[in-house]
């Protein structure tokens, strides 16, 4: 019977979207129960695979080396866990911002489902080309949500996030096609003992394999498609991007590093990666320092807190496979709530100039508190899952003696304080003349607590690392 | 023969040059275009026909109306003559000495002889007799990697989603496109060998060269014929008809994949003795999805209406 | 093999022509013509690939091709509705 | 021994966090049931922390113990050092309630500023009941984000450039405590708080590393104890209102780097490794530089409220000397003034805030004559400006006379110069304070009695006569000083 | 029983206390001071036995001893005189400020007077210290303020030295009652230390020479009965520390007792030729206080260093002080005294002879007494010491009378009061000293030895005084001093200016004011990401390095 799980995870979103599709209006109460029936799908999931058993659908029976096989581990399910929870949130929170009958409503309440049934297809796929489907499925799935905010807006952010998404999974396509060539199978699973080493082929298909998802994953220096698209979506949009899509391509990273490509990789490959993101870490946070713009702020520590996850690779021990996974975690609720909150004052205030944020502490009081308490945990500060993460990333670095590391994770933290800080201390500050502010409504109190729950949730992480560490395990291949 | 695959690989070669250097966008995409078939034309000398059908009908003919359409919307000023020669600055040289240790790196892995036998595609090979089907593509494709195929027609969906969200509003009675070569009346007499052509290929797929994706393809250009004689228009209001057949592959496929694993006990798995009329089935629903998804990329609009005479 | 296989260099070259395009153009719809090549690019590859099976060419990269050449053109579709969108970004009107 | 009565250190924490969460809920609507909530939580607070304090003086084992991450608990516990700063910030949490909710009658965004002053509290009492490194840490981060919107409450520019300094400051110390805490944790393993430390044979293993490591946590700590030159934020975080600065130079903020010092000397590394190290002196030296520049600096403030910042800055530093000095007698000194300069500053900043909101006066020269309008907040004043000093009975003397014993008995001699040096510059910095309160003619013709509002004024009386209680009745069993040489005598007993 | 004793301290607290709060009238304040006084009375002669409170600050001992006892009484006597002088001081705008500390100086001084611990004395010593401020300075006028910063200055100085000494004791044995002392001395490491710093710090209260700078300047700025507290009890306080907390005949102490000896006499001497050339009847009684005082160090001073016994100096040392209380409160309350009938000036001169040993009077046997203990050829010092003395009082006198102002003299009970204490001041003696004493002051050479130095000195104010036009300022060294220091601290402040230190700071708070306030500007300037064609270079560096690296690490 849990063979069924992983399957259902897809189909049912995806029967939802087509299903809204097809009746050609919006219908968002159906997709709260699919987000409702992911979750519970997720969590009997985690039960199964609880016992340290992985859970394998094989899609259509003809066994390996041939078929598709769905698969869910302990990093799956976290991603899947991740995911289904978001989705719960932001559903609720795209009630009331996306309401009525317009037709976008009706798109996004369409492509909603499919990119949740496209990232749960993504996370269970054992199967590189499969990967490359999801992927782009994933990708042709976010850029029209990201231009429901207004084509005119945002079409130039989401061409360039598309030529970049395209240029980039060709490039990971180049490097399946090499990888088949050498082990003959696309199995995630058979690729470690198929891949001959010591050719030519084989590294220079990871190579392309991994410069195809850092494109994907917006990782230093190709993070430019990012703050623009993530910046002008919706922000229930901003919040799925930003939480899950950019981090299904770091999934893959991980997932791909320490299994299929593990006899190709190199060290100083790794420390390359790890210089990315830390690069990532220290620029990402430096821009968003510098923007003028709320969403921009936010978008731009994307960029910043993806870079954390990269840090696995150069130091590749089970704390930093758990800190890297836990940081994707932390980050992802916490940033969804940061969205969310973002997108509230952003309501209310009918533009995210940070300027406009003046003295607007009392009307979104619990929008601002989201807002810091998701801060919390994106600063990594305790209690939190970005803490939680951080520490064992330092832990980590002090393990393997790559104490460099070490200096962009503090350095990041406290920059990553400067720009939240940036953004608190404005709504805190009273302005001497009475700003000319456009009062819009208040958000109520769905998108207001959905973003508070998300914040509290995204502390509530450090607090429960353990299970969710315990379900993770060590990294895959123990280690290289 | 290997001189014939040299003259090609060295036209290949030089089109793409000429798609990336030429002054002129409208140069460009034609060099495009005619790589397209060249392409098609070389993957025939690789044993590929059913793949040069489809780069011919997708890649080579339908991208090319679709590029020479979006060139004539763009704006008429000079803005897109470029000359991105390699000796025209610092950059265009780092990429081009980039792109050149790339390609002989490429070059190098692709000529390097694999050491082992792709055991995936020997177990498809020979697995065939089960798959309902004789064309070893169309098995992979509907049956061995059917998952595959299947999110392969949500990405065509999410895109055409996307494509109508950027679109502007249209006025009714408008018609797509200005008149061309082609006469209302010499479309209508083409019009039905084009479609027998298109359903022949679908039902070929399960035997010989051809399949869904192909006669789909078809299927759209016929459309799209009938769309620049102005027969046939882009309506803004889109039926329940019409998303119903854009989704019908997706959930048919879909459907098929769900019932059947009481019998099968796998997702996506075909009892022997309906596996046949199921894959044409399946097909069929494919290929109708896939030229509607691709006739409304085309007009990019919602819905499809007949244009009163 | 005896000699390296004209198509593998043709396939290296549409790939490295793909990037070099990507890289120095700046029109959009250039760019997307470049992302194309690198596509087609690889779909060679992957039929070359294809050939090293004994007993007739190997399904499954085919099966990859038709499925790539699918999402690239439904993909292609819809960045051309972008730079559609993007040249005339000022009228809402007359399409 | 049941098992809520055994979490007793979680239902003090909990009791201000539950308020403050409930204080976020109303927001500004209610302001009766707010003030309710908040007293109420106090009070609860208070008789919690006094049962806990039969509790542990009667040997009852209290502690919470919750798996955070693999190998890592979140340990809460009450032991007679957690007991001696719980007591002072369960004590100074009511008075200082009372006293902002006077202060703040009828001024903008009150449910925003009580519900941080709980959280405040709340990460107080996570701080002084944190079982080990990591849950110290835990806490210490989450005071410094409470604290922050209390400084900047006012929403100047002035008070947000505070705010600014304070954020700096505190989280760059953070993240240097953080990078020492994992260190040690890489090094050592998961340890909890043990009177005597846990380190002693790694000392001899790693002497290297372990310098390293205690350089980084003092570091780390000393930026919230203010220790020079790290104090930096302490002066400008003086914009705050006055309940904020009280809470923040006498229980909060400061206390908690201080208390964390003690903690880490007392029992991470334990006085004798500390001592073996060599780390002692260093500490001592340190802790000495802070006291004659912070009092040195006092001189010149003319700012009231500045004033008593700098003075906080030197006086705090007291503490980590006492612990420096790794002696028993010094340790009581430094430990008893965690509670001594706890009541003397609260009272202090309590008064200026009466100044401030009675007549507004900020500057040193405005107090002119103030002694016969206001005589029992300048006898407030003066009983913590004299105890500051170092003058007998009030509280900062007991602490300076075990200091002094201790520096005499651990043989630093020049430890006497510093206590010494420093009366003499506190008498120089409160003295004319005094002097003009009590004996310049007042500036405006209008010397009638007005004194400051019964809000107010009570627990500034409260926080006076206590400093001047814990002074005079040091000697009885009940005094902090009696609980400190308890307390002492166990870290010293083997 | 014993608890008399701890209401001493405590009763003029709970007093002040309520004067602060307004609640005690001029009336109330002085019944306070009188019912304090009258429970000293009690305590005095029911002799209760000792009091521990180990609960109160570090362990606390109240108990009277020889010299306490004799000097209690005298408290009782002058608090209430000088109270029922104050008057007027107790009313006005100013009233409630004066009360609290005149209650708070008199609790300090009782319980200094009892404490026989080393905490709870330094205790009841700052009290007393710190209150006797406020009469310091109560005129409010920039005189006051300067005595009072003086004051201060050598208070807190006096008293850091006390803590430090208390610290080296302490840390031997806690808080060392008076018994423990010669014990904790014996296991002092550093005793010569302990007890010179505990010797400098009395010896400030004292007004030993040079750290006498402060009594010439309070006493003239104090209203009159607060100066006549501060001389006649508050400098007590240093010789009761001395012979409470520093062990007599310690080896180590040897070289601070003969050096103390020396200021003793020095003082003696040279406070009154100081004396002798100021203006103001205060000053010179201040000087005559310092010279006193400094008669009164010379006993001390051999009993540390091992010359005298205690049995033998003890009743001697409280003698002297004693009848120093009475005759010198006396006599500045006399000051206001002056202007009225002739009967109070003739009490004034009595009282002013007294001091300086007229025959018959306490002071002479006071004097003989001190004589009686001292060895050769000290007697002789002391008796030359009268020369000088009486030289000074007359001095005093004739500034009385020259600078006389015409104001009413004190009311009736403030007067009886005064003459109740002149006449103790005559009598007391007279009842302590011992038979020897006694039989030796009404020898005729015990006359003869008492009257010539008066005559002496009243022949020489008759035929110099006239032509004594040379002054010095009050404070004598403290003048030069105080350049001293005010040019070290001009050169301090230029090397700050020379430095450039406020400019610095001043230009980086400005400069992070511009930053502030210019930021959104640069914001502007550099919002901008990486260029888009920079990525795409970096996008195949990349590729390439990625694949170099895997396929070396391969």
């Amino acid at each position: 019977m849990t063979e069924a799980l992983p399957v259902l995870l897809v189909f049912v979103p995806f029967l939802a979207g087509l299903g809204q599709f097809v009746l050609g209006r919006a219908v968002p109460w159906s997709q709260q129960f699919v987000s409702g029936f992911n979750l519970l799908l997720v969590l009997l999931l985690l039960r199964a695979v609880a016992g340290g058993e992985p859970v394998i659908a094989d899609l259509g029976g003809w066994g390996e080396p041939l078929a598709i096989h769905l698969q869910a581990d302990g990093l799956a399910t976290l991603m899947l866990l991740l995911t289904a929870v978001l989705a719960v949130a932001i559903s609720l929170y795209a009630i009331p911002a996306f309401g009525g009958h317009a037709r976008s409503a009706w798109q996004f309440w369409t492509l909603w489902p499919l990119l949740l049934g496209s990232l749960n297809a993504l996370f269970l796929s054992r199967d590189l080309f499969n990967i490359y489907v999801t992927l782009e499925l994933v990708t042709l799935a976010a850029i029209p949500l990201v231009l429901l905010a207004g084509p005119r807006k945002t079409v130039d952010a989401a061409l360039r996030y598309l030529l970049f998404a395209l240029l980039g999974s060709l490039i990971y396509l180049a490097g399946v096609a090499l990888l088949y060539a050498q082990a003959g199978t696309l199995d995630l699973a058979l690729l470690p003992a198929a891949t001959p080493t010591g050719s030519l082929a084989g590294p220079l298909a990871a190579a392309l394999i991994i410069t195809g998802i850092l494109i994907k994953g917006a990782i230093l220096p190709f993070h430019i498609w990012l703050p623009a698209a993530h910046g002008g979506a919706p922000a229930a949009v901003s919040a799925i991007l930003s939480a899950l899509v950019v981090k299904a391509a770091i999934y893959l990273l991980l997932r791909l590093w320490t299994g299929a490509l593990e006899p190709l990789v190199s060290i100083a490959a790794g420390q390359l990666l790890g210089l990315l993101g830390a690069s990532a870490v220290l620029f990402g946070s430096w821009q968003a320092f510098r923007q003028s713009r709320l969403k921009l702020v936010v978008a731009y520590s994307t960029v910043a807190q993806l870079g954390y996850m990269l840090l696995f690779f150069p130091m590749a021990v089970t704390a930093a496979w758990q800190g890297a996974v836990y940081h994707g975690l932390a980050h992802g609720v916490a940033k969804a709530a940061l969205f969310l909150a973002a997108g509230n004052l952003l309501y209310y205030l009918g533009q995210d100039r940070l300027e406009a944020l003046r003295g607007i502490d009392r009307p979104l009081a619990v929008s601002l508190l989201a807002f810091g308490l998701a801060g919390v945990s994106i600063m990594g500060l305790p209690p939190s899952g970005g803490f939680t993460a951080k520490w064992l990333l330092l832990t980590a670095s002090l393990q393997t003696g790559q104490w460099w590391w070490t200096a962009a994770l503090v350095a990041g933290g406290l920059l990553a304080a400067g720009y939240i800080f940036r953004v608190l201390r404005l709504a805190f500050l009273q302005s001497a003349e009475p700003a000319e502010r456009r009062d819009g409504p208040v958000p109520g109190r769905l998108m207001a607590w959905t973003a508070t729950a998300l914040a509290l949730l995204a502390i509530g992480l450090g607090l429960i690392s353990a299970p969710l560490l315990d379900l993770l395990g060590d990294i895959p291949g123990g280690g290289s | 023969m290997m001189l014939l695959d040299g003259v090609l690989a060295l036209l290949l070669l030089l089109l793409a040059g000429r798609c990336v250097t030429a002054a002129s966008l409208l140069q460009a995409i034609v060099a495009f275009i005619v790589l397209g078939l060249l392409l098609a034309l070389s993957w025939v000398r690789l044993q590929a026909p059913d793949l040069a059908l489809a780069e011919a009908a997708i890649g080579a003919g339908l991208l090319g109306v679709l590029l020479l359409g979006t060139w004539r919307h763009l704006p008429a000023s000079g803005i897109h003559h470029e000359f991105p020669w390699p000796w025209h600055g610092m950059k265009q040289a780092v990429s081009a000495l980039g792109g050149l240790a790339l390609a002989v790196m490429l070059a190098l892995a692709l000529h390097e002889t694999a050491p082992e036998p792709a055991a995936a595609g020997e177990t498809a090979l020979a697995q065939l007799d089960a798959a309902g089907v004789k064309q070893p593509v169309t098995a992979v494709l509907l049956n061995f990697r059917a998952y595959d195929t299947l999110l392969e027609m949500g990405v065509l969906l999410m895109a055409l989603i996307g494509a109508l969200i950027v679109r502007r509003p249209l006025q009714d009675g408008s018609r797509i496109a200005p008149a061309t070569l082609l006469s209302p009346s010499l479309a209508r007499l083409f019009l039905p060998p084009i479609l027998l052509i298109g359903l022949y290929l679908v039902w070929a797929g399960a035997y010989s060269p051809g399949g869904a994706f192909q006669g789909g393809a078809v299927l759209a250009g016929a459309g799209v014929m009938l769309a620049l004689t102005g027969l046939l228009r882009g309506a803004s209001v889109d039926g329940l008809w019409l998303r119903g057949l854009l989704a019908l592959g997706a959930i048919v496929f879909t459907t098929a994949g769900v019932l059947l694993v009481p019998v099968t006990g796998h997702f996506m798995a075909y009892p022997d003795g309906l596996v046949t009329p199921l894959m044409v089935l399946i097909e069929f629903s494919l290929a109708i999805s896939i030229a509607l998804s691709l006739l409304l990329l085309f007009t990019g609009t919602p819905g499809l209406a007949r244009s009163r005479p | 093999m005896s000699g390296i296989d004209p198509f593998a260099l043709a396939a290296a070259g549409l790939m490295a022509f793909g990037l070099y395009g990507f890289c120095v153009c700046r029109h959009p719809l250039r760019r997307l013509l470049a992302i194309n090549l690198v596509g087609n690019g690889v779909f060679l590859a992957l039929i070359l690939i294809a050939r090293r099976l004994p007993d007739g060419p190997d399904p499954v990269p085919h099966a990859m091709v038709l499925t790539g050449i699918v999402i690239a053109v439904s993909a292609t579709a819809f960045g051309l509705a972008l730079i559609r969108r993007q040249a005339r970004p000022e009228d809402d009107g007359n399409d | 021994m049941s098992l809520a009565y055994q979490a007793m250190p979680l239902w003090v924490l909990l009791s201000s966090l539950l308020a403050a969460a409930v204080i976020f809920a109303l927001g500004e609507g209610r302001p009766r049931l707010r003030i309710g909530i908040n007293l109420a939580a106090a009070l609860i607070k208070l008789v919690l922390v006094g049962i806990m304090l039969l509790g542990v003086r009667a040997g009852h084992e209290f502690i919470v113990r919750l798996p955070l991450m693999p190998g890592i608990d979140l340990v809460l516990q009450a032991d007679a050092l957690s007991m001696l700063f719980i007591s002072l910030s369960a004590l100074l949490w009511l008075a200082t309630t009372i006293y902002a909710i006077a202060y703040l009658e009828d001024s903008p965004n009150r449910a925003r500023f009580f519900g941080f002053f709980s959280l405040c509290v709340a990460a107080t009492m996570g701080i002084a009941t944190a079982g080990n490194l990591f849950t110290f840490f835990i806490f210490y981060e989450m005071l410094t984000l409470a604290t922050w919107p209390l400084v900047i409450h006012r929403g100047t520019q002035q008070a947000m450039r505070a705010g600014r300094g304070y954020l700096c400051y505190t989280l760059g110390g953070g993240a240097v405590l953080l990078l020492g805490i994992v260190l040690l944790h890489g090094l050592a393993g998961p340890q909890d708080f043990v009177a005597g430390g846990t380190l002693v044979e790694r000392g001899e293993s790693h002497p290297l590393v372990l310098t390293l490591i205690f350089a980084l946590l003092i570091t780390g700590m000393g930026v919230k104890a203010a220790l020079a030159p790290l104090h930096g934020w302490l002066p400008t975080a003086m914009v705050a209102p006055a309940p904020v600065s009280a809470l923040l130079h006498a229980v909060a903020v400061v206390k908690a780097g201080a208390f964390g010092i003690v903690r880490v000397v007392y029992d991470v590394y334990g006085i004798e490794l500390t001592q073996a190290l060599g780390m002692a002196e260093v500490l001592a030296i340190a802790a000495s530089v802070t006291i004659i520049y912070g009092s040195l600096r006092a001189i010149w403030q003319t700012d009231l409220k500045r004033r008593l910042a700098y003075s906080t800055v030197s006086q705090v530093s007291y503490i980590a000397l006492g612990v420096a000095l790794a002696n028993p007698l010094a340790s009581i000194g430094g430990l008893v003034h965690l509670v001594h300069q706890g009541l003397m500053k609260i009272t202090l900043f309590f008064c200026a805030g009466c100044y401030a909101e009675t007549h507004g006066i900020h500057s040193i020269d405005e107090l002119d004559g103030i002694g016969r309008r206001m005589p029992w907040t300048t006898a407030m004043f003066t009983l913590g400006a004299l105890g500051m000093i170092g003058l007998p009975p009030l509280a900062g003397f007991i602490s300076k006379w075990y200091l002094g014993l201790g520096a005499v008995a651990a043989g630093q001699l020049w430890v006497i110069g510093v206590l010494l040096a420093s009366t003499v510059l506190n008498a120089i910095y409160f003295l004319p304070i005094l002097h003009r309160a009590w004996f310049r003619p007042p500036k405006q013709a209008d010397d009638s009695l007005a004194e400051a509002p019964v809000g107010l004024l009570g627990p500034t009386l409260f926080a006076g006569f206590a400093a001047l209680a814990v002074g005079l009745f040091a000697g009885s069993g009940w005094s902090p000083l009696a609980w400190v040489e308890l307390l002492v005598q166990r870290e010293y007993s083997p | 029983m014993n608890l008399l004793l701890m209401l001493l301290p405590s009763l003029p607290l709970v007093l002040g206390t309520a004067a602060l709060a307004g609640r005690l009238g001029r009336n109330s304040a002085g019944g306070g001071v009188i019912g304090t006084c009258v429970v000293a009375l009690l305590v005095v002669l029911l002799e209760p036995s000792d009091l521990h409170l180990s609960w109160l600050l570090l362990g606390t001992t109240l108990a009277l001893d020889e010299v306490s006892r004799v000097l209690l009484f005298c408290a009782a006597l002058l608090w209430p005189a000088a109270t029922l002088a104050a008057g007027g001081l107790f009313e006005g705008r100013d009233g409630r400020r004066f009360g609290m500390c005149w209650l708070f100086t008199l609790s300090g001084n009782l319980g200094m007077l009892l404490s026989q611990d080393l905490a709870s004395f330094y205790l009841c010593f700052a009290v007393m210290t710190f209150s006797a401020y406020g009469l310091v300075v109560h005129k409010a006028n920039h005189e006051a303020w300067y005595a009072g910063r003086i004051y201060l200055i050598l208070a807190i100085g006096g008293e850091s030295l006390l803590l430090a000494g208390i610290f080296l004791l302490a840390a031997e044995a806690g808080n060392p009652t008076v018994a423990d002392i010669p014990q904790v001395f014996a296991a002092l490491d550093r005793p010569a230390l302990a007890g010179g710093l505990l010797l400098t710090g009395f010896a400030v209260k004292m007004g030993v020479i040079p750290l006498h700078v402060w009594l010439p300047l309070a006493h003239p700025a104090a209203p009159v009965p607060a100066s006549a507290v501060l001389s006649g009890l508050l400098v007590k306080g240093g010789l009761i520390g001395w012979l409470r907390f520093l062990p007599s005949d310690t080896e180590p102490l040897q070289l601070a007792a003969d050096i103390l000896l020396l200021l003793g006499f020095a003082g003696a001497f040279l406070a009154a030729l100081a004396g002798c050339l100021q203006q103001r009847p205060k000053t010179v009684l201040a000087y005559s206080t310092i010279s006193q005082m400094g008669l009164l160090t010379v006993p001390v001073a051999l009993l540390l260093g091992g010359r005298l016994d205690p049995v033998t100096a003890m009743p001697v040392i409280a003698l002297f002080a004693g009848h120093h209380v009475l005759a010198k409160g006396a006599l500045f309350l006399a000051v206001d005294h002056w202007p009225g009938a002739r009967w109070r000036r003739l009490v004034t001169v009595l009282l002013a002879l007294t001091i300086a040993g007229l025959p018959i009077s306490g002071g002479l046997l006071a004097k003989a007494a001190l004589k009686s203990t001292l060895i050769e050829p000290l007697p002789l010092l002391v008796t030359l010491s009268s020369i000088t003395t009486s030289l000074l009082l007359l001095r005093a006198l004739q500034r009385l009378r020259e600078t006389a102002s015409d104001q009413p003299p004190p009311d009736t009970l403030a007067t009886w009061s005064w003459v109740i204490l002149a006449i103790a001041a005559v009598s007391l003696p007279w009842a302590l000293a011992d038979g020897d004493v006694r039989s030796y002051a009404m020898a005729a050479s015990g006359l003869i030895d008492a009257s010539w130095p008066i005559a002496l000195a009243g022949l020489i104010v008759l035929l110099g005084a006239r032509h004594l036009r040379f002054t010095i300022a009050e404070g004598d060294i403290l003048a030069p001093i105080e350049r001293l220091v005010r040019r070290m601290l001009e050169s301090v402040n230029r090397l700050r200016d020379q430095l450039g230190l406020e400019r610095a700071q001043a230009a980086l708070e400005q400069g992070h004011r511009r930053a502030a306030d210019g930021k959104d500007r640069l914001l502007g300037l550099l919002e901008r990401d990486l260029p888009e064609q920079l990525v795409t270079l970096l996008l195949i560096g990349l590729l390439l390095l990625l694949g170099i690296l895997l396929i070396a690490g391969g």
